[in-house]
């Protein structure tokens, strides 16, 4: 046997495994003051995995003297807040947690620029290329877990995850999401006379629409996901015209646009436009906010609506909503992708930090962002079951419990269930969400693709002005971003 | 012979508080020193500084800041995003400008006449202007809110739409704010223009009945005269409160739909923050400023014969 | 001749009625909004009054329980601890600025009201443009100040900031009130004995409570008011105010009955305030002391 | 009246000028004020009367010159350090004191013990009949008791110099005449040096121990009333002291014993010959001005003959025991107060006598009176 500090070096260096290192740690014997104070307060449940816990690992008074700074987004802070104290209990550790709110981006920006102490951060994988790019960011790869996660997850979500960059993964995700899920309000599919609504391609959903339009069986068939936070309608326009395999961009010329008034996508921007002109889908969804979004379906005025997956309990839920219990997944197309990943995850910033604080901020955002003490995919799970925000572990998708949270919520049941794990598996990632002026590229892309829609402009002409403001950015940012793709 | 009375010596042996050195001059100069610490380091100082940003390109999300000169401002001018919010600041602000104006004006003159619960009603209209812009932002979009409006509902019930309609369109959002933001800032004209009219010798619309002028005549010839300084002052600043609108169209449309309600403070506050490209917001800060300035000239204009008649008249008195 | 004054009254009690109208409806609504449950809210047909009246919402935001129709448990609103922190932090922000404000202003006030000194004129024009100057364009360097200096997401941070705004209004109000007073009453403090400085407090001062009570009001107003400052100098920290934590009301899951609730919570004060003092705030010529 | 003494409480104004901006206040003034007495400081609005008090008070600093409170240059002493006490035109009573924190506050400031001020604010009240007043409101008082109080609130220090800046101002006449015989009181009860602003003539010949009359700036006069009746010291003085105005008579005296062309030669009469001697033994020029109080004037149904001037009664006014006649020369007019019980009537046709001994002569040219 290796003596201890040689093995805290493996450890620290991601050579051996958390638990390969506990175990031969537990196999010397060690034993401290420490441990014996932890079981004095500790809970009878966790003692009994104490045998496994490094107690001189990290020493208890750096714990104290240092906390791990995690800022969180303001989403039900109260079950983050209790994670954090089952975190803090099950290792014995020191968190100092808070929450943000506001104009996220805006305001993480604001602190890395600044260096303000973070050891991690709520993110989406749309913000690592932008952190990246800033030098903050600090990868998962040495990681101890790290293979054994990436392993556990679907390969898209991982791949969302990875920087296209270096190929190394930057965040650890306590839920995943699929952003364009088909939510149908049965009450009309029912008015039909449709059984099932059986997904296909976009063209043939956006003719279901104007079918139930012409049929009289409601005056607004579609909530489109077009309201009025800057990424909605750009969001929408990235993922389905990759879902209809239309390429927007050059990913190999740093996100070169290969859009314009020509090109395929301009035909997506028409067909937007004809739904708009028909009356198929409402004007008042550009002044909503995405809450405003979400309650917009669930007051009973549109039969379809692109929703992520987890919004469907809240639809379903009777204290919030007019549909409670009519609302259901529509099934997505067979092998066809559909929709787009979301995930909120851990990031791990960088910073002046020893080995030591290193492999806490380790063994802290892998509890967040993947297994807790006893090996369960705790956090996840519990946000899974509480609040339907699911998961790219494969595990959970799985998991009989999660399935029993979710046939409460949803009339469908295990058919709703097995139809969302569909989505998941063939939800796909837009790479050009990693790129760092996606957040200014939004901005323009919300003006010029409204502009079209709701008739101010042609089609071309958005898309054409889309591009030269698009061009203008590529141009701007091209050689910092080769460079770092380098 | 007299001899100094008790309190003459009281005072004499009492210690000096301020000396003889205390001045009016110095005594002004102290008592206002700590004010103009203030707007120099916090008013001048910044606003040079912007000037200095101005002539950077900082773009603190890619870590960018090098010495650009007059680029930013080239950049500014040549946009026409630009040029499209500075028209769309100024068609707001003309909007804003009339109507609270108006509306103001026609509040004070209501609540000179004497009513029963007039007083309770003076001081009810203080209240949007209590609350700020952003509550205003709030509240109006609530009203006009196709789903939980009471102005598309009302249309709806009263059989006008047929269902209730989206009042805060593409063309309508920016009027709609324009509405919500003299909802806000009226009540201030009006308690202007209301001390005024309060003041207006009530002989003057006596003469005005015996020389047989009509209403309208003695609104004009006696009411307006005593006004026109009042309704000017509260015109400008009506315009500069509407030009630097940001709150209420932040907590309503937020810049859209499209980029209907993309003012200028909007263009500024997405290129200065939302792209953090500082340098560049500084030098579109600077053409916002340009545009309040020459309001602010006006009413520099309007108020200097008073201001000079302040700094002379203290001499005589 | 008395049927005119009839149709006269009549049309004036009809306007003061759109006036009061016009004035009331936005409240009103605000209030409908926060009193109703969100499966109300969301119901096919707005409702022009509570159906089903409920304190719900108020509760909510309080880390608590309520009952919902039906007897649905409804959960407190998550949002309800970052609007209760932005209330506290408002209180302290406003709290002390205003104080403060009325220290540094009032004795500028009063010497630029009465005395020829030098830079007199300068520090008048320089109020009044600085009270013209665009926030959004103040906010440019200050953001980047703040961040150098580590005075962003402070208490004091923010403070300074906001003193860098009340400051010059109050001094500007304030001028044109002392300008006003009989001047005759600090020559008499003169001859009684007081310095000019003890003129201006024990003097001056006391005689102008009414109007410094309005000047802290208004003080206070603009502080708690605030938006775009603290939107931009706070976020992201534990100082944040209360209107920047409401905005996130806003973006992504909260209803219009919750928003209404917290707006309402951020609003009462206020507005309660300013009615209350609404006579003396008046009599400031807030406009144009000159 | 008593002849001016140099003690060392006089107080003394040597060259004291002011200025404001290019405007100029008060220019080159030299007074002397004696100790104990009560000085009228009289003027019309704008003469430099108030700016001078403020001097006094330590309000304003001199542009030029010195001040001394007898042996004490005070010149530059700001007014709390000067000792005086002031009554203002306004009242400036504190609206957040009561009447006794008001009357005890000057005390207060200067560290008087508070048993001190309880003691003086009760007699100065019992001097002013204001003790019921004192737990009053400022708010609460009539103007004549706000007048009383700060009267009070100015003698309770008993300063070394007491200012009154034109004190009665803002009360009503009747008040008013009460409130001077009550000063005159009060200046012989608290034995202080007064200083006393006015613009009203009347009010400053009844109180006054001595008048100092200014104009633009500018001391024209100082003495006692009678002295500046009887004699002033130019055309101005003469005009403006006085119940009635002075009748002002441009004259060419001619030769002694002929016939003087008065108001520029459009009527003529005949000079007294002892008028003429005294006017010729202190000027060489035979044009001057006359000036004759309208008491001077005699009025009679018929002519002396060549001393008469024939007129025609424009107006008159009955001021009770006496009879004021405006009449009408030509074009020129002429005041006249008879106490005669012969009434005249409007457009009756009379005849105007100078009272010789008592119309004075100034020089036409600097308007100074003639020590005739």
């Amino acid at each position: 046997m290796e003596p201890v500090y040689v093995q805290l070096e493996k450890y620290k260096r991601g050579l051996i495994t958390r638990r390969e290192y506990f175990k031969r740690l537990a196999a010397l014997g060690v034993a401290t003051p420490a441990i014996m104070t932890w079981l004095e307060t500790g809970g009878v449940s966790a003692a009994q995995e104490t045998a496994t816990i490094a107690p001189e690992f990290p020493p208890q008074d750096e714990i104290d003297s240092k906390p791990i700074v995690f800022r969180g987004w303001a989403y039900e802070p109260t079950v983050v807040e209790d994670n954090v104290r089952i975190f803090e209990e099950q290792f014995t550790e020191n968190v100092d947690y808070q929450t943000v709110s506001g104009d996220y981006d805006l305001i993480i920006d604001t602190m890395q620029i600044n260096n303000e102490p973070l050891d991690m951060f709520y993110g989406h994988e749309i913000g690592i290329g932008r952190y990246i790019l800033q030098g903050q960011l600090l990868d998962y790869s040495s990681w101890w877990d790290f293979e054994r996660a990436t392993a556990e997850m679907l390969p898209a979500f991982t791949e969302a995850w990875t920087w296209r960059g270096d190929g190394k993964l930057y965040g650890l995700p306590y839920f995943s999401s699929v952003r364009g899920t088909i939510m149908v309000n049965t009450a009309y599919t029912e008015k039909a006379g449709l059984d099932t609504v059986q997904l296909t391609t976009w063209d043939d959903f956006y003719d279901l629409c104007r079918q139930m339009k012409a049929d009289g069986v409601v005056e607004y068939p579609l909530l489109n996901h077009w309201f009025a936070t800057p990424w909605a309608t750009a969001w929408q326009f990235l993922w389905e015209n990759h879902n209809r395999g239309i390429d927007l961009w050059d990913f190999e010329d740093a996100y070169k646009p290969l859009f314009g008034g020509d090109h395929e996508s301009t035909k997506t921007l028409e067909t937007w436009a004809g739904l708009f002109a028909d009356g198929i889908h409402p004007e008042s969804s550009f002044n909503m906010s995405e809450g405003g979004y979400v309650d917009g379906f669930a007051t009973g005025d549109f039969m379809f609506s692109p929703q992520q997956t987890y919004d469907g309990k809240r639809l379903n839920d009777p204290a919030m909503s007019q549909i409670a219990g009519l609302v259901d997944f529509a099934a997505p197309p067979e092998g066809a992708p559909w929709g787009k990943i979301e995930q909120g995850g851990y990031l791990l910033p960088k910073r002046e930090r020893t080995d030591q604080q290193l492999a806490r901020v380790y063994r802290h955002n892998s509890f967040f962002g993947y297994r807790d003490i006893n090996d369960e995919l705790f956090v996840a799970k519990r946000w899974a079951i509480d609040h339907a925000l699911n998961s790219s572990y494969s595990a959970i998708l799985e998991d009989p419990d999660v399935l029993a949270a979710y046939a409460e919520w949803m009339p469908g049941g295990e058919r709703q269930f097995n139809d969302m794990g569909q989505y998941f598996r063939q939800a796909v990632w837009n790479p050009f969400h990693q790129c760092p002026w996606f957040l200014e590229w939004q901005i323009p892309a919300k003006e010029e693709l409204e502009s079209a829609i709701l008739g101010r402009k042609s089609p071309q002409d958005a898309m054409n002005d889309l591009a030269s403001a698009t061009n203008e950015l590529w141009e701007r940012y091209r050689d910092v971003i080769l460079s770092n793709q380098g | 012979m007299a001899e100094l009375s008790p309190a003459s010596q009281d005072q004499s042996s009492r210690p000096r508080r301020f000396g003889l050195g205390m001045t009016d001059a110095r005594f002004g100069l102290l008592l206002s020193l700590p004010v103009a610490a203030i707007l120099i380091l916090l008013n001048l100082y910044p606003f040079l500084y912007s000037f200095w940003l101005a002539l950077r390109d900082i773009d603190l999300r890619f870590g960018i800041d090098e010495f650009t000169g007059l680029d930013n401002f080239r950049k500014t001018l040549e946009s026409q995003d630009v040029r499209d919010a500075m028209w769309r600041t100024v068609k707001y602000s003309v909007q804003v400008t009339v109507y609270s104006t108006l509306l103001g004006l026609g509040m004070a003159i209501l609540l000179n006449e004497k009513f029963h619960g007039r007083t309770l009603l003076t001081a009810l209209i203080l209240l949007p202007w209590a609350v700020s812009t952003y509550a205003a932002g709030i509240v109006w979009r609530f009203l006009l809110s196709t789903e939980t409006g009471l102005f598309p509902a009302v249309l709806f019930r009263l059989g006008i739409t047929d269902r209730p309609p989206n009042l805060m369109n593409i063309d309508t959002a920016l009027t709609w704010i324009a509405i919500a933001h003299t909802w806000h800032i009226a009540p201030l004209g009006v308690f202007f223009m209301l001390a005024t009219l309060q003041v207006i010798p009530q002989d003057l619309y006596r003469v005005g009945r015996i020389d047989k002028l009509n209403a309208i005549g003695r609104f004009r010839h006696v009411t307006l005269p005593y006004l026109k300084a009042p309704l000017l002052i509260v015109l400008i600043l009506n315009t500069i409160s509407a030009v630097n609108v940001f709150d209420l169209i932040y907590f309503t449309t937020a810049g859209g739909p499209g980029a209907a309600t993309r003012v200028m403070t909007y263009e500024v506050y997405t290129t200065a923050f939302l792209n953090l490209r500082l340098g560049l917001g500084a030098a579109e800060a600077w053409l916002l400023l340009i545009l309040v300035i020459l309001v602010t000239l006006a009413y520099v204009r309007v108020l200097y014969r008073k201001e000079k008649k302040i700094s002379t008249g203290e001499a005589a008195a | 001749m008395s049927s005119r004054l009839t149709a006269k009254r009549v049309i004036i009690y009809i306007c003061a009625l759109l006036v009061a109208l016009w004035t009331l409806v936005p409240f009103y609504w605000l209030l409908n909004l926060s009193f109703m449950f969100n499966v109300e809210m969301n119901s096919a047909i707005t409702h022009f009054y509570p159906h089903d009246f409920t304190w719900s919402n108020y509760v909510r935001l309080f880390n608590r329980h309520a009952t919902g129709p039906g007897g649905v448990d409804l959960l407190p609103i998550p949002h309800g601890q970052f609007i209760r922190t932005g209330l506290k932090n408002s209180l302290i922000v406003a709290g002390v600025t205003t104080p403060l404000t009325l220290l540094i202003a009032m004795p500028c006030a009063y010497v630029l009201g009465r005395y020829v000194f030098p830079f007199r004129n300068s520090i008048v024009m320089a109020i009044l443009l600085s009270r013209a100057y665009p926030a959004i364009a103040a906010i440019i360097p200050l953001y980047k100040m703040w961040s150098s200096l580590g005075l962003r997401g402070t208490h004091h941070g923010l403070v300074i900031v906001y003193l860098s705004i009340t400051v010059p209004l109050v001094v500007w109000i304030m001028m044109g009130f002392f300008n006003a007073l009989p001047r005759s009453l600090e020559s008499a403090a003169r001859v009684d004995g007081c310095t000019r400085f003890q003129t201006l407090y024990r003097v001056v001062l006391p005689t102008s409570l009414p109007g410094i009570a309005a000047c802290a009001v208004i003080a206070f107003l603009l502080v708690w008011n605030d938006f775009l400052f603290a939107f931009l100098l706070a976020t992201g920290s534990s100082a944040l105010t209360f209107p920047p934590t409401l905005s996130n009301m806003f973006f992504q899951y909260s209803y219009p009955t919750e928003a209404s609730a917290a707006t309402v919570l951020g609003v009462l004060p206020v507005a309660i305030v300013a009615f209350v003092f609404q006579r003396w705030i008046r009599k400031l010529n807030i406009v144009d002391p000159l | 009246m008593q002849q001016p003494e140099t003690g060392s409480n006089n107080i003394r104004l040597n060259h004291v000028a002011k200025h404001f901006g290019s405007e100029v206040a008060v220019k080159d003034l030299e007074l002397e004020i004696e100790d104990k007495e009560l000085l009228v400081l009289l003027g019309p609005s704008g003469c430099g009367k108030t700016t001078t008090m403020n001097m006094l008070a330590g309000l304003e600093e001199p542009t030029s010159g010195e001040i001394w409170f007898g042996s004490r240059q005070v010149t530059n002493v700001p007014a709390e350090q000067r000792d005086v006490a002031m009554v203002f035109q306004t009242f400036a009573l504190y609206p957040h004191l009561n009447v006794r924190g008001n009357i005890g506050f000057g005390l207060k400031t200067r560290g008087t013990s508070k048993d001190v001020i309880a003691q003086r604010v009760s007699e100065i009240s019992h001097l002013l009949h204001i003790e019921e007043l004192l737990d009053r409101k400022i708010t609460e008082l009539s103007g004549g008791q706000r007048q009383r109080v700060s009267i009070a609130k100015a003698l309770v220090r008993k300063p070394f110099l007491f200012l009154l800046d034109e004190p009665f101002s803002s009360i009503d006449a009747i008040l008013r005449r009460e409130l001077r015989t009550e000063i005159v009181r009060i200046h012989r009860e608290v034995k202080t040096t007064m200083v006393f602003v006015t613009h009203d003539q009347e009010e400053a010949m009844s109180i006054a121990d001595r008048v100092a009359v200014m104009r633009g700036g500018e001391l024209m006069q100082v003495g006692p009333p009678l002295s500046l009746y009887d004699e002033p010291a130019n055309l101005w003085v003469a005009k403006f002291i006085g119940a009635q105005p002075t009748n002002v008579v441009p004259a060419n005296l001619g030769e002694r014993g002929g016939m003087a062309g008065l108001f520029d030669g459009s009527c003529a009469m005949q000079v007294d010959e002892g008028f003429f001697d005294r006017v010729a033994a202190a000027t060489d020029s035979r044009t001057v001005t006359l000036g004759v109080r309208p008491e001077f004037v005699e009025v009679s149904a018929a002519s002396r003959g060549a001393s008469s001037l024939a007129a025609r009664v424009y107006t008159l006014q009955v001021l009770g025991n006496q009879i004021l006649y405006d009449l009408e020369i030509g074009t020129n007019h002429l005041l006249a107060i008879t106490s005669s019980r012969e009434h005249f009537r409007v457009d009756q046709s009379v005849f105007v006598d100078f009272d010789w001994p008592n119309v004075m002569a100034f020089d036409a040219v600097s308007e100074a009176r003639l020590k005739i």
